[in-house]
């Protein structure tokens, strides 16, 4: 799904791409594969997210984003093969 | 089982049991159960609620807290479970047990159990309404953990 | 049965199906069971509790109590059963259960009611101590009714 | 149980006692009747629990007395066949 130019330089790569509550039905899916032009911060991989899905645009305020099952700081590293989870605001209980 | 998602209909005897000791005279329990309406003042009629969740990551939270509960009070045994899936109105969607040999650790315990639960763990409800619609509630956004920590504690 | 004292095990399923209200997502139970020590630090080993009462005055007290929990606050609803008798180690005792539309109502009804019965009821506790002696716990003097209204309410 | 002397001035009464926990093991039973000189206060009658109970007597300040099923204040008068119970404090729960 990447719009990137092919670019020797950058390693691509490829994540899991889980989505929850209003966030699934935003992109369709509750999960898919997600190309990535490389390592990114999770700040990056937000700014992505609203590239390559822009119907997450109006959602990502809120979205919290899990990497490997952990809600991630904006500096956290994603690598190949991550497992990345879009969050809403939860409603348990 | 002393915490977890579960698809069948929680059982309360069976977290009791998860809790038992003898040490223990105070168990406390919190069942949360489908209203027929949005809201505590009334709102939309609802007829049903679906609950999804982060399942991998929602386990790890739900046992994290019971841990950590029972780490900052002496004696506290805590177990709680959340029920996913479509419930109808009146079932037990959350049970949370604690026992403690003083009744003020065990009944603190189910409520900062509830709150962190409802903060912390990656579910949803879809609600589901009488006149055909259905809503996502998306009330408390999620934050990342302490930095210092690195366990999501709070 | 809403409110009452019992010689059978209690029946907490019994006592929820009683609070059980389309309106009300949140219940809250405490049970409280006898413990193998006297005392939350530990204290003399106990193999058994012989709860008794005075039976009309207690089940007054018990039904007021409900009531007037349930009159302070909306859509609230209380249930609760002391069991008398004799009773061994692990054995309820006392079971609360308040239901809510919402969460802080049936958590506060619960913990109130609990204070209120070890206050206001007129129930005994005789400890059997594994060393084969044995002791009437006394530990909350009962007051006067309030003058005003003469319910004893406080 | 009264020692009072026989009077033709004063209506004597007879009244349900009972007796719970400590209290129940100091006079020997849970429950008796018990004559009185005739009508009189809650503090009278505490006065003359002692001198017909004098097991009760350390245990007075502490026991609350009920009447008809309610602790009544020191003022209040205690009829003929009223039923008065003593009730050490208590350890529901």
């Amino acid at each position: 799904m990447s719009r990137e130019p092919p670019d020797a330089t950058i390693q691509r790569m490829q994540v899991r791409l889980l989505a929850f509550a209003s966030a699934a039905q935003a992109i369709g899916t509750g999960s898919c594969d997600w190309q990535l032009p490389g390592e990114l911060s999770v700040r990056e991989l937000r700014q992505r997210l609203a590239v390559d899905f822009p119907a997450l645009a109006p959602l990502l305020p809120r979205l919290a984003i899990a990497v490997e099952g952990t809600v991630a700081n904006p500096a956290a590293v994603v690598r190949e093969g991550a497992e990345i989870a879009l969050l809403p605001p939860v409603s348990g209980g | 089982m002393r915490t977890g998602l579960v698809e069948l209909p929680l059982d309360i005897p069976a977290l009791l049991a998860a809790v038992a000791d003898p040490a223990c005279g105070a168990q406390a329990i919190f069942v949360g159960t489908v209203r027929d309406r949005n809201e505590p003042e009334g709102g939309r009629e609802v007829v049903a609620i679906e609950y999804s969740a982060y399942t991998v990551m929602a386990e790890k939270v739900l046992e994290r807290i019971a841990t950590e509960l029972e780490a900052a009070a002496p004696d506290l045994r805590v177990a709680l479970c959340h029920r996913i899936g479509r419930l109808a109105v009146g079932e037990a969607s959350i049970a949370i047990v604690a026992a403690s040999p003083r009744r003020d650790a065990a009944l603190g315990a189910i409520r900062a159990a509830l709150e962190r639960v409802k903060s912390e763990a990656p579910i949803w409800k879809r609600e589901i309404y009488a006149d055909g619609g259905a809503r996502w509630r998306e009330d408390e956004p999620l934050a990342p953990p302490t930095l210092d920590d690195g366990t999501g504690s709070s």
